[in-house]
């Protein structure tokens, strides 16, 4: 089974399924850092293009259960305003064996920090906000 | 006479703060490309918001020299920073 | 804070604690299969040499943090009979980046595999039961 | 006369199995290593269980050439499958 989801609401990271026969199973979560660049983060904002978010990022799960031989593979990312502690992304990937789980989470949570057009605007103690700048 | 093209521009994240606005029709001539856009858009705004960008056209990746069609609905993606 | 366990409960994968400023959790699990090389597993059964195999964890967990400076490092490992799909070990990592999370987390589950003395036997579809040969 | 050692010897998993005891003591010579008590586990049970064993004494991992003292707890480890 595969899914990529963008959703508004809490990501619970207890809500991932689980399935028998599976072996192993790897999870990445994200959560909202309080301190980036030495400036003191108070709360996030994501924002999303979220049709094109959808259709790269289920493409992205797509290349990492063929390349990995992923069982399931899940990608959960949350949009709008976030507090400290709380989960931005989570990814999870599962296999028979850890080498593949582990990699194919690895794969996802990379290539969706790269590809899929989300954007995220920090807001500090001091009042200011900023886009962060992507690597591209 | 030329054919005109009404093309929907989106902005979001950091360029749609820069631009003040999350949408604009620009109208361009038929054979123009994305670059032909982007220059319109800098151009009305009298900004330079670089080039940095990658382009969707019609919620699809694209390139930055494809012909554009009338009623197509265009974003530049600047770099993304989710996760 | 870290936390290495021998438990004869079912490993709850909800249980494992939050904790913010964190930014990147990496959480492995490893489940009762039930196919292992053509037999059909209907059951597992997990031994452990327990005050051994808690001195060596912590000194995996130990390990972990300071290779690659994890915030938290837990390892739950069940022992009993398990039924399949059932969590036999989960490992949690957390750190301020993904990368050092995932490589943390990777590092404590194979060097659990490999170093702390829990042995498993299997119970196959017709009656059978063999003690699994470990690598060493 | 030279002093015997009592040496608990503890089985686990398929050692356990092989021996069909979970636990025994062995009188040993003063100077005597875990190689030696694996020889009389041998000879006493009359099977050849290998050598694939780490040690373990007083639940410290060991040496095979360590001496053993009087008391001592000693634990043959085969190849560990957990996870």
């Amino acid at each position: 089974m595969k899914e990529f989801k963008i959703t508004s609401n809490l990501i619970n990271s207890q809500i991932i399924g689980k399935s028998s026969s599976i072996g192993a199973r790897s999870v990445f979560e994200g959560t909202v850092r309080d301190i980036n660049g030495g400036h003191d983060v108070i709360k996030l904002e994501y924002e999303c293009y979220k049709s094109l978010a959808i259709k790269e990022g289920n493409k992205i799960l797509d290349e990492a259960s063929e390349k990995f031989g992923l069982i399931d593979a899940f990608c959960i990312h949350r949009v709008g305003t976030l507090e400290i502690g709380e989960t931005a992304v989570i990814v999870v990937a599962t296999s028979g064996h850890r080498d593949e789980a582990f990699k194919g989470c690895r794969y996802i949570i990379d290539e969706v920090k790269c590809r899929v057009p989300i954007w995220k605007k920090e807001h500090y103690q001091d009042g200011e906000t900023e886009w962060l700048k992507g690597a591209g | 006479m030329e054919n005109i093209l009404q093309i929907q521009v989106i902005y979001f994240a950091k360029l749609r703060d820069l631009i003040g606005l999350d949408r604009e029709i620009y109208s361009m001539e038929e054979g123009n490309n994305p670059s032909d856009v982007l220059a319109s858009i800098k151009k009305k705004h009298n900004i330079d918001i670089g080039t940095n960008f990658k382009i969707a056209v019609n919620d699809e990746f694209s390139q930055w020299d494809i012909k554009l069609n009338n009623g197509d609905r265009l974003v530049f993606i600047p770099p993304v920073t989710g996760g």
